[in-house]
């Protein structure tokens, strides 16, 4: 039987992951890439704590759907912006879209 | 001696009875059974899928007024097996700046995802690969990764055909996922369940008869789903050389090819499970399950033969087409008609057998007929219009 | 469905109908008035369905149908709405629903509905005629479409609404709202051609004047909600709150609560319902179109004035035992009885075939009022109904001769020749024969013509009370009124229909469509049925014939039934000799007058109706403006005000000077301004260099500091 | 070590490794196509945690809408249609990298404090039907079905956003 721990600690680790490719990606698409791993993380979690707590209370696994409807509206709209931005300023590599310097 | 109503368990506890006999431990031996029980099936599939081929050529020469394979054996039963030789022994070339890894996986993730519908494709009564609860998904998932291998395949093999081709394509499934899925739901509202099994079991009435619209609207998503005439325009072979599949030879096409042929069969066949009763006949399942799996058969044939019907029978739209007919028509045409479907539904809930048909076919003959109505009036408008700019550009002639 | 229900579902069809027209259906005329006309009938069809449920219960004054909800939160009560049908409120809600549903019907063809749109109508003037080139390439000029067609249905539908909540309402709250409404809508329809300076004028005169009599009606409320705290009919009109109001005196000339309540809600009724002396708006009220007429003089507005009065007769005949008549009571038989005498005499003078009409309603209004004065509550109610009836049916009669004469019009196209005018009339009983039959009809129901006529039993009924119970007074003046009232009719009749045409347009003029003649024809049957529900029974020969139906059904809804009047000859023979008289002498006078010069009662006075607008202009709206013009604007606006004021300006000014100078510019500027924005400046020009406007390096960046605060947060809070 | 332990350590290797080679490989498309390996493991995971119908909505979004939008927005936002140019990661990818190892440390450590860090789950109840459970729980007044409205609305709006953004106004 699966103890709760290795559930948390792989999600925490997909987290980081994550958390590392929107740190350190240089292609807003990639960094998009990253968010998807960080949101997967969360619904590891959420399904996990769900299993594991009350299994009669279905809120895990709602929220796991939610998160997902959040997760296709949010790369739709972020990959609209990547395109739109390309057709703009011809580049996708977030460094050099930093026309909000000083 | 049950083995006449419920075969492949009585089987599966006989072997493994037989390894755990030759010492090996249970859980092993199970696996194991499970194993072999999916290389079983993948085998006739395979076997089917090679006739398919025989079939599909013997049809679209018949359809094209031709004999088809004749000379190899009885009927040219035997030409199938030749082109599989040929196909091996055929060079399997790569091109230059593919991406190796990608283009090789490909082609195996588009058998796959064939392969893996028919985990739920229930044969018989008891005969299921595994019974989800959530089949209807899972077909939905699998034509996904359909989908995914086909962007894999046009988009490693560095062509620019296979990447417009892949493109279109992958534009086109996603696109008509949407219309099937919600033609799904309408089974689903019926049998109160996703299972294919449980689906099969509730239709005592055929859904076909309930539900014709969604249907036809399910029939035209499963073309589009296989990108086959007349929704073909991935492999266009007059724009795009052959689509995704330009750059690949040999086995791999083969694969591609068979993958193909083989979804067409299997979509007939969910097409027969989720409106025309699946492995059900008059009763016919409950005599003994090799009639069931024959009855499965047959309807798979049919719905295959319809699909090939229409391929051999229409001509090629355009994309732009493709998508508006999609989104401006079918997709909204579907959902109204799920919301209407799941409305009566409930109203109609404990009415009489007669009622209740009578009352699904008339929603569905009305929303059909709305739906006509309104695009015909919107088509009598532009005609109007484009008259008008005629006519405005012949009085500038004149 | 219950009863109730029903009830509650009656006013509503003209309320959507109005909603959906306004908003939606304005463009389409056929669907507007399909909608109005099909809203009219669901509300007919409930209304007739519980007036027959009603009339089938037993006892059913006792137990009415009743039903209601509780809707403001008054502290700690709550104040009720609901609706209430009482075998008045019954036979009241029949002829409302009847004609209603006619003049709905009517107005479709009033309004030319199905004719070209006119060449040069514009909305807000009427119709002016469409020009139209028929087959052999002859222009005719024919009547065209109402430009306005989908408002006016709309607005009717309001109207309409109004009315049905008025009648079915079981407290004086509601039924102030179906009132006020009913205000609004008069407004709107009688200035419906608001390119009409006269429509418009007339329009904001009705309001006006309707309004005063609200404002007091208003009054009433709050007076009696404070002494009862209620406004529900059932809970005032019981005993003991009945008799306190009754007892109790008010401390106003001496009068009682119930009293004082009575005439503010009286004074309510008397511009609604246009009696002396508010009655100068409904004359002019005839600008509106002519269903509108029919509407407000005789289904709808005006009754609902006498409607209220008969909803408030237990009030008004509180502590009133047999006898003489409290103060309140003797108010109203005044008013009543004179208006009716006053009213009449103006008719008799007019030309204008709207007008008499008009005045002829004033007058027939006084008679009820009068009868409720004296207390002949049956009488009242069995007067409103068929008045509404026959005048309704006269109204649109005289549209109908109207709608005529304009074809004459528009035909010989010469427009000076006013198509209302009596005298420009003449012989047109055989140009409109199904017109001249209604309108004969209706005319002798309004003069009371014997046995057959609705107008008898009823108005005999009243001049029976008022003597039976010897109220002389009233019996005479309201006598001589009938005896005016034939006159003037048979007058009217004569003018218009008998002799010969006197214009090319009256000969030129023909019968109307059969959405308008329609209405007539079922209406001129309920004016002449309607009285046969009514027969005394102690009459000779036909008493007790046909049962006295309705004295049983609408007396149920008094506390203590009336008791049949024992009969007597004087009143009959009075009625019978004022209608017959009035007839034959009106028919003398004119029967060959062939213009205006030889009518011997064109008195200028009589024309001028008493001066009344002119006295009301130089008493009340001309020192108003005065007022308003003159002492508020010139001398205390402009004078004492404004002078004050311009005393200050000078003041701030030097105020706001020293502020700038020794405050402003040193402190605030230099110090505060000037400082932090530099101080601010200098931060900024140091902290540039972190805004790299790279994302991700603002993210690090705060992950960082996440770690680190949450990291001190952790080690030193926490642990 | 129970069989279903073993597949665990496989499928989460899987996917930590496949989302590594996510955030690290120079080629967008295999990293879009790493993804989708790391997605599957977590529908496998999903699956092993008795969630099979998340599992397969995994499947159905992630993979056949997500990563497929992912492809195409990769090969539509290209230099030159071939290959990705320039390096991968950004040159402060170590303190990215230091972050992130911070995080999971800083997380793990915070759930080791925890009481019901290692607790196992209970066997699931005979005829207990999650699809049905959450399907109720969605749709039902007393459970989530404003949320559930409010994530619709969501979508739209995304969608509309979207269409607008990627319009290409001529």
């Amino acid at each position: 039987m699966i103890p709760l721990s290795w559930y948390l600690i792989l999600a925490a680790g997909l987290f980081s992951v994550g958390l590392f490719g929107v740190l350190a990606r240089r292609n807003a698409v990639a960094i998009l890439l990253g968010v998807e791993l960080m949101l997967n993380a969360v619904n590891i979690n959420l399904v996990a704590f769900w299993r594991y707590g009350d299994i009669s209370m279905m809120a895990g696994q709602v929220f796991t759907i939610i998160v997902f409807a959040v997760a296709a509206a949010e790369v739709a709209v972020g990959l609209a912006l990547v395109i739109s931005v390309y057709r703009r300023r011809n580049t996708v590599v977030a460094e050099e879209l930093d026309l909000l310097k000083w | 001696m049950n083995f006449w109503n419920d075969p492949l368990k009585v089987a599966a506890d006989w072997l493994t009875g037989v390894f755990v006999g030759w010492g090996m431990n249970e859980i092993a031996a199970h696996v194991l059974m499970v194993f072999l029980g999916v290389f079983t099936l993948i085998l006739i599939l395979m076997v089917i899928d090679i006739l398919l081929v025989w079939i599909e050529r013997k049809v679209v020469a018949r359809f094209q007024d031709r004999i088809g394979p004749n000379r190899l054996g009885p009927f040219g039963l035997i030409q199938p097996f030749a082109d599989i030789i040929k196909l091996l022994i055929k060079e399997d070339t790569t091109p230059d700046g593919a991406d190796k890894v990608v283009y090789n996986i490909a082609p195996m993730l588009s058998m796959m995802s064939v392969l893996i519908l028919w985990a739920v494709f229930p044969l018989a009564p008891v005969m299921t690969g595994v019974d989800l609860n959530t089949g209807m998904l899972f077909i939905i998932a699998a034509g996904s990764i359909g989908t995914l291998s086909i962007i894999m395949g046009g988009w490693s093999s560095n062509n620019k055909f296979s990447v417009i081709g892949a493109f279109r394509q992958v534009a086109m499934m996603i696109s008509f996922e949407v219309p099937m899925l919600a033609m799904m739901l309408i089974p689903t509202i019926f049998a109160g369940s996703m299972g294919m099994d449980a689906i099969v079991q509730s239709q005592n009435i055929w859904y076909v008869f309930l539900a014709p619209l969604a249907a036809l609207i399910f029939l035209i998503a499963i073309i589009a789903e296989l990108g086959r005439a007349p929704f073909d325009l991935s492999e266009g072979e007059s724009e795009l050389v052959a689509g995704f599949n330009t750059e690949y030879s040999g086995m791999k096409f083969g694969m591609f090819y068979a993958g193909e042929l083989l979804h067409a069969f299997t979509f007939g066949g969910f097409w027969g499970i989720l409106f025309f009763g699946g492995y059900r006949f008059f009763g016919l399942e409950k005599v003994s399950f090799i009639f069931a799996i024959l009855i499965i058969l047959i309807k798979a044939l049919v719905g295959y033969w319809i699909i090939m019907w229409v391929k051999y029978t229409m001509m090629r739209i355009r994309i732009d087409q493709m998508l508006a007919f999609n989104w401006k028509f079918l997709t909204p045409v579907s959902f109204v008609l799920v919301m209407v479907v799941a409305l009566m539904n409930a109203l109609l809930k404990g009415a009489p057998a007669w009622l209740y048909v009578t009352g699904m076919i008339l929603a569905n003959v009305v929303v059909a007929w709305v739906s006509l109505e309104i695009v015909r009036s919107a088509g009598r408008k532009e005609r109007e219009r484009v008259e008008g700019v005629k006519q405005v550009v012949e009085v500038a002639h004149h | 469905m219950t009863t109730e229900t029903l009830i509650w579902l009656i006013p509503l069809p003209p309320l959507v109908a109005f909603a959906l027209i306004v908003l939606f259906t304005n463009k389409n005329k056929a669907l507007s008035h399909s909608i109005a006309v099909g809203a009219a009938f669901l509300s007919w069809l409930g209304a007739m369905i519980v007036f027959f449920r009603a009339v089938t219960t037993e006892h059913f004054g006792e137990h009415p149908f009743h039903s209601s909800i509780n809707w403001l939160p008054t502290g700690e009560t709550w104040l009720k709405v609901g609706v209430l049908i009482d075998p008045t409120s019954a036979a009241v809600l029949f002829f409302v629903a009847w004609t209603i549903l006619m003049i709905f019907l009517y107005s479709v063809g009033y309004h030319n509905f199905g004719q070209p749109a006119g060449d040069h109508d514009h909305k807000g003037l009427p119709p002016h005629g469409a020009t139209v080139t028929d087959a052999h390439g002859h222009k005719h000029t024919v009547l065209s479409v109402e430009p306005m067609y989908s408002r006016f249905f709309a607005f009717i539908g309001l109207f309409a609404f109004g009315m049905y909540t008025l009648v079915v309402s079981d407290n004086l709250l509601t039924l102030f709202v179906g009132w006020e409404i009913m205000g609004l809508c008069s407004y709107l329809l009688i200035g419906f051609w608001f390119a009409k300076p006269s429509a418009r004028a007339a329009g904001i005169k009705a309001f006006m004047t309707t309004r005063i009599g609200d404002v007091f009606m208003l009054l009433g409320i709050a007076f009696l909600y404070s002494a009862t705290g209620t406004l529900t009919f059932r809970e005032i009109f019981t005993e003991e709150t009945l008799h306190v109001l009754g007892t109790v005196p008010s401390g106003v000339f001496g009068l009682s609560a119930a009293g004082l309540i009575s005439i503010l809600l009286f004074i309510g009724t008397v511009g609604k319902s246009a009696q002396f002396p508010l009655h100068v708006w409904l004359p002019d009220a005839m600008e509106g179109p002519t269903p509108v007429s029919a509407m407000i003089h005789a289904a709808t507005m005006v009754s609902a004035g006498v409607y209220a009065v008969i909803r408030m007769f237990p009030l008004l005949t509180a502590d009133f035992h047999g006898h003489e008549l409290t103060t309140a009571m003797s108010v109203v038989a005044f008013i009543g009885a004179f208006t009716a005498i006053f009213a009449a005499t103006i008719a008799v003078a007019q030309n204008d075939i709207k007008r008499v009409l008009a005045y002829s309603t004033i007058s027939q209004l006084g008679f009820m009022i009068a009868a409720l004065g004296i207390g002949a509550y049956v009488a009242a109610v069995f007067h409103l109904i068929t008045h509404a009836f026959f005048k309704a049916l006269l109204f649109l009669g005289s549209g109908s001769v109207i709608h005529g004469m304009e074809h004459g019009v528009l035909h010989t196209g010469n427009h000076s020749v006013d198509p209302q005018d009596m005298y420009n009339m003449g012989g047109l009983r055989k140009k409109m024969p199904i017109t001249f039959w209604t309108f004969l009809i209706g005319g002798f129901a309004l003069s009371g013509f014997p046995i057959l006529t609705a107008g008898f039993w009823s108005k005999d009924e009243i001049l029976a009370d008022a003597f039976g119970h010897g109220h002389w007074a009233v019996f005479l003046t309201l006598a001589l009124a009938a005896f005016l009232t034939a006159f003037y009719t048979m007058r009217q009749i004569t003018l218009t229909f008998l002799g010969e045409p006197r214009t090319k347009e009256a000969e030129h003029a023909h019968e109307t469509p059969w959405t308008m003649t329609t209405p007539l024809v079922i209406l001129s049957f309920f004016a002449i049925t309607y009285g046969w529900v009514g027969i005394p029974e102690h009459f000779p020969l036909l008493g007790g014939i046909v049962p006295n139906w309705f004295h049983e059904f609408v007396g149920g809804t008094l506390a203590e039934h009336p008791e049949a009047l024992e009969f007597s000859w004087i009143p009959l023979l009075t009625s019978l000799g004022v209608a017959l008289g009035g007839l034959f002498f009106g028919w003398l006078a004119y029967r060959n007058v062939t213009a205006v010069e030889q009518d011997k009662l064109q008195f200028p006075v009589l024309k001028n109706k008493y001066y009344f607008d002119e006295a009301y202009d130089f008493l009340f709206i001309k020192p108003a403006f005065w007022l308003s013009e003159v002492f508020v604007s010139k001398w205390m606006d402009k004078g004492l005000i404004d002078g004050i004021l311009h005393i200050f300006g000078p003041i701030t000014g030097g105020v706001g000077f020293a502020i700038r100078n020794y405050f402003d510019v040193p402190i605030v500027n230099e110090f505060l301004g000037d400082g932090s924005a530099n101080s601010v400046y200098a931060l900024g020009k140091n902290l540039r260099p972190i805004q790299t406007g790279r994302i991700q390096q603002y993210l690090i960046l705060s992950m960082v500091v996440l770690f680190v605060v949450g990291g001190l947060v952790y080690f030193l809070l926490l642990a | 070590m129970t069989a279903e332990q073993i597949i665990f350590l496989i499928v989460g290797a899987v996917t930590l490794a496949s989302a590594l080679m996510v955030v690290t490989a120079r080629d967008l498309v295999h990293a879009a196509l790493w993804l989708v390996a790391a997605l599957f493991g977590v529908a496998i995971v999903y699956t092993l945690l008795n969630a099979g119908f998340l599992a397969v909505v995994q499947v159905v979004v992630y993979i056949g809408a997500i990563a497929i939008l992912f492809i195409f927005a990769v090969m539509l936002t290209r230099r030159q249609a071939a290959k990705d140019t320039g390096p991968a990661l950004n040159q402060n990818w170590w303190l990215g990298a230091l972050l992130a190892v911070l995080t999971f440390g800083g997380l793990v450590a915070l759930l080791q404090t925890w009481s019901g860090f290692s607790k196992t789950a209970s066997a699931i109840p005979s005829g207990f039907d999650a699809v049905n459970q959450l399907g109720s729980a969605l749709v039902s007044p007393a459970g989530y079905v404003l949320p559930f409205e409010v994530a619709s609305v969501l979508l739209l709006a995304a969608l509309v956003g979207a269409v607008y953004l990627a319009f290409n106004k001529k």
